[in-house]
């Protein structure tokens, strides 16, 4: 099995944040990284608890990605996503009530209770889809793309997809014809190491992927993705390029994935000093005390923090009661 | 000779299109060819609405530059559209189907209507998780109303068919594959005037469409204007008592032929054109076996003639009073050899007598 | 709680190979679950042929190293082979599956014997191109002998069905698509022992088989060893003479359970799985016909109902008394919520309120 | 339109003919290159007096990577090829009689005239099969390399593959798949600039087909495709490695396209000097004269072009005598 080469890690980047990293960024950043890790651990007690049916793919330990892009991103530009959507949704801003009510399958869900958790739309916040076709994402957003240049709107698309989705044809053929088309797209890769059990290095032979998005013309990046701030910097580069006609790009973002790859995974595949590990070094919060607070003082995240909480914690109780999903 | 007529040059084309070019003033007065019907639907089309866009490979043409005019794609359906509408519309794609197909879909859920030229249908099965995954099924997950992420107003134009010496992997029906994907709406034109309203009202539905066209027919010729049946309406091509006989897309000639060859033969046979699968216009083929009571299907797809069979033994069972009598191909590719082609897909005289005992045994 | 229990996790899969491990002297002896019945016909396969290899994503699982056995695929079927048959013959790949496909197939013309995991039968349209325009075609082709191109003996394996919370692209059926590919066999086993009996038949037979597992079946048990009935034969899993019902994977427990409820009731029917829809047993389904002169049908897929009812209106007509019955899902994704899936496939009483319908007004 | 960069040019490379290029490789290999050129030119003819039913996809100005590649390759090696596959079927030694009755819809053609011009098989030459699905050939010569892998027969694969199809997803699946299982697979891109009528340059937005194959982790490299000793020397090159366990290559081939994409072609996208041009410098016949022809005179070069010939003129005409392929 060749070595991983060139694969960036999280938790590795010990550059300080952004100059234009303002305090507002920092606050909205913070607010949204709390958002998700809350919603996700509130998610992974409710399906123990058996209020969530079937599995769910949480993203803890991948709040940063989500948070960074859509800070970056402007209204009228369209994301789409992965089976492990939950987080791009709420930094995108959508109602956290609909969502848990969609993972719970009731009738006041995200899409009706029709989707549940690997396939949520909310395109009036910038979310056009989620995806469980692995790669699917990303010629979708091509799409976007193509709709923004060819309407003139000066929008942007971005894709969330996974390292293991990036194997996919589809994914290739839509680097190939965004970088024909030179379409306003970006790529936004959270390479958390693994697919299912199998481990990125593994599957796509040690290659950077990055490295082979360069090769097909796009503009390519790799960021550590525990970075709330420096996820928002590429992406914020990588849109205004595509605002200004120079085509996509690709950011491989270094993610720690926390939990299993679903709510079943026992991951007998990875140590378990690994998650211990990556809960130090990379977690996305973590991080951002450490690195991107900016002028923010313990009491300010505190309270945003009490904040968030109450909302998530609201809209779980919201959910529960609202009535199911039936004929 | 007679090999070298039906695939469509680059040159033939373009003359299609020219010729059609040439007289814009009143398009119904004089026949055009289906491929010119096509081209103009197009053309209609993308003039009254600047959201439509052409999708495909040298749908251009010319080095992915469109020299003059370019060739309009394999089968010269969007010649002149570039000289027209501009590589901002007429869009040259790499030869990436999955790509395209998914990218037309979220270009129509964000403001576009793409029109994606698939070239041979045979190739919608590299794309095919776009349309069976995300195409077939984003409607009624999303919601299909503008603004919503299932609101997919696109179309998809293949060409299929038996005929041109094409080989096996450039031939084959797609519509069967199809029919199990209710939200995605299926016409097959069979003349030049089915060909402009079928395509025109495809580019304005808010549905996804799939639009086959038989290349047997791109070099037929006809009025550009028909009797303007509206979309979803079979058409009864031919009048009869004895039987219904439903015939699709280049079914149609063979079995008009072989329902006149009948006719001596004081057998009557009725001939209807569905025009489109999905909505399968199942009044007007009621109404007709109400009238013929036996019930015959030729179709290059025997699975699509299968389902049809099995619909309407399920909800015209008791008009029948024989059998479904399909008639379709043997299972297996369309071979090459024209020897072998010409007997692959039923021609009239297998129609004729597949019908002939139909009408006396049955 | 009862919605965990449906979907596989490593563990209760490892568990099942375990279990089965553990009395491998007299395999028949002792109940087994559907799964561990499929993987036992894997072992016992891999054992008596070293050409016979397993591909697909996490067959062999943990990191692409397979830890201590590892995960055996997403719904534990191939669980321990690694550790028996090792790397070269339990294939890890990326998620490709496209080319997963297309390469079994070309392992195939050159001596190996593979067995694809595809995992969920949705992702089969990502790689409809092989299975389409090469695995469907090249034995007619090129000839299906050893040594020729289109001699391809490979199995696809995948999971379908609703029930499990795994929503629209994690659901799908996809028997409907693969009946228009007659060169494609078509098994699908209802129970632990045809579980075994037809995916041994299908690593062993020279043509390529499609094997779907009903993912609501994993975790059911039985004996391994049942009555064997040759490949290609109906079972008829209860006597009737009121009607035939013909129940396909997942809807034979609901088909069973429905004919009881209408038996208290004075109405008798006939329960028949196909086992394989490719070949379809029309033998034993015209006899069973000849009996009662009622068809239903009963099937997650209702295209692949409608072509079954469209070719048994063609070739047993004369038996009916009545239209066939299609018991089939509405159209439209399978939904996610518990209230929605479950109303999705027809259970008993749907199907028994239909056969009511069928055998008293029909 | 992003200009081409790093892609090779057919008829550019000055080196001379490898070491191991001997009088007998020079024989065989000008055998091969006149019987490819003189079975095309025959074929356009027949088409041109209706004998052949359909269009062809001749290879004329191929004919060196046909007979580089096979020189190079052993027995028991496979072969897959694309819609442009005679030159491929003859270079690895397809009877000329089977394949033009093939290409005739006779009774006797290599297929029984099921298949056509596109749809070939010789697996006792080493043909698996063409593809008419563009990119198609690559995955399955994986699947020939993985049974040769797995059944430890020191055997290779080979794909024919050309520059328009390596745009499709499951050539990059392919790809990454030859990578992450080590398997013994060569890629031959025939890159001759154009996908039916589009400029290679646009549909790969510029991009080395090489590099972004090196990007997957394949060794890569660029070869002047209208010569044959450099191509045999590539394909050997690699198929050694490919034997050694070291895994995939991606060899692309610049060549020249002497006729048009089909013989329905009118090629108005290219100036008529284009093909002019290409014949003068890309010619693989004339750069054989000019590079590769070792110790052979001019007398020996008659003699086999002869020989060829005739040969091809004997299977056109039992071509033509066999009897039409017919229910
Ligand atoms: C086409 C396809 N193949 C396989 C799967 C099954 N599957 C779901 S998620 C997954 C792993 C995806 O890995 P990655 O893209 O790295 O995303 P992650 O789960 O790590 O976020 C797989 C194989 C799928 N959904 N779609
Ligand atoms: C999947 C697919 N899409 C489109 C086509 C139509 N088609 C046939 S050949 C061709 C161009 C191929 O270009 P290239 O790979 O460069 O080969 P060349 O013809 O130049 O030898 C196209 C688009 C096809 N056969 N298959
Ligand atoms: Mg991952
Ligand atoms: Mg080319």
């Amino acid at each position: 099995m060749p070595a991983p080469t060139s694969q960036p890690t999280p938790g590795s980047d010990q550059t300080p944040a952004p100059n234009d990293w303002t305090d507002a960024c920092a606050r909205a950043a913070w607010a949204g990284l709390v958002r998700c890790r809350r919603f996700e651990d509130a998610v992974m007690d409710a399906w123990r608890a058996g209020d969530i049916p079937g599995v769910v793919h949480v993203a803890t330990g991948q709040e940063a990605t989500a948070v960074g892009a859509a800070l970056a991103l402007a209204p009228g530009d369209m994301v789409t996503s992965t089976h492990r959507g939950h987080g791009h949704a709420l930094a995108l801003g959508t109602d956290p009530t609909a969502l848990m009510a969609e993972l719970m399958g009731r009738r006041t869900g995200l899409v009706a209770g029709r989707g549940g958790s690997k396939h949520l739309s909310d395109p009036e916040r910038g979310l056009l889809a989620t995806n469980a076709i692995v790669g699917a994402s990303v010629p979708l957003a091509a799409g976007a793309a193509l709709s923004a240049k060819t309407r003139q709107t000066g929008g942007v698309a971005l894709a969330f997809t996974g390292d293991g989705a990036t194997n996919q044809g589809a994914v290739f053929e839509a680097m190939v014809m965004a970088v024909a088309l030179a379409l306003p797209l970006i790529i936004l890769v959270e390479n958390n190491g693994y697919a299912q059990t199998t481990a990125s290095a593994y599957a796509s032979g040690g290659q950077s992927l990055a490295a082979r998005a360069r090769g097909f013309g796009l503009a390519a990046d790799t960021v550590d993705g525990s970075r709330v701030d420096l996820v928002w910097s590429a992406v914020s580069r990588a849109a205004d390029r595509a605002r200004l006609g120079l085509g996509p790009s690709f950011i491989e973002a270094a993610v720690g994935r926390l939990e299993g790859f679903f709510s079943l995974d026992a991951q007998a595949y990875r140590g378990a000093d690994e998650v211990a590990r990556l809960r130090a070094a990379a977690c996305p919060l973590a991080r951002f005390r450490a690195k991107a607070r900016g002028g923010l003082d313990d009491a300010t995240l505190a309270a945003i923090e009490t904040d968030q909480a109450d909302a998530v914690d609201a809209a779980l109780a919201a959910a529960r009661a609202a009535p199911p999903a039936g004929p | 000779m007679t090999d070298r007529t039906e695939p469509s040059s680059a040159a033939c084309s373009s003359a299609g299109y020219s010729s059609l070019g040439a007289s814009p003033a009143d398009p119904s007065a004089e026949p055009v060819t289906y491929r010119a019907a096509l081209t103009r639907a197009l053309d209609d089309a993308m003039a009254a609405d600047a959201g439509v866009v052409v999708i495909g490979e040298d749908v251009a043409g010319g080095a992915g530059a469109a020299a003059q005019g370019g060739t309009g794609g394999a089968f010269g359906v969007t010649a002149g559209l570039y000289d027209r509408f501009g590589a901002e519309r007429v869009i040259d794609t790499p030869i990436a189907e999955s790509a395209m197909l998914s990218m037309a879909a979220g270009a129509a859920a964000t403001g576009l209507r793409p029109v994606v030229d698939l070239m041979f249908a045979d190739f919608a099965h590299v794309a095919a998780d776009p349309l069976v995954n995300h195409i077939a099924q984003a409607g009624a997950l999303f919601g299909d109303a503008p603004g919503q992420a299932g609101h997919l107003p696109l179309v998809i134009r293949a060409a299929f068919g038996a005929g041109d010496r094409s080989g096996a992997q450039h031939s084959q029906p797609l519509h069967g594959a199809l029919l199990r994907l209710p939200a995605i709406r299926l016409a097959l034109p069979a003349t030049p005037a089915d060909a402009y309203a079928l395509l025109t009202h495809a580019i304005a539905c808010a549905e996804p469409v799939v639009v086959l066209e038989h290349k047997r027919l791109y070099d037929t010729t006809g009025p550009l204007a028909g009797d303007a049946l509206p979309w979803g309406r079979a058409r009864v091509v031919r009048a009869g008592r004895d039987a219904t006989l439903l015939a699709v897309a280049g079914q149609v000639a063979p079995a008009l032929d072989a329902a006149e060859r009948l006719s001596g033969h004081g057998i009557e046979v009725e001939v209807v054109d569905p025009r489109t699968l999905n909505p399968l216009d199942l009044g007007t083929l009621t109404a007709s076996l109400a009238r013929t009571g036996r019930l015959a299907i030729t179709d290059e797809d025997r699975c699509a003639a299968e389902i049809v069979a099995g619909r309407l033994a399920e909800t015209a069972f008791a008009l029948l009073q024989a059998p479904p009598c399909l008639i379709c191909p043997a299972p297996g590719p369309v071979p090459f050899a024209p020897g072998l082609e010409d007997a692959w897909a039923p021609d009239a005289p297998r129609i004729a007598e597949a019908l002939r005992r139909l009408c006396t045994d049955g």
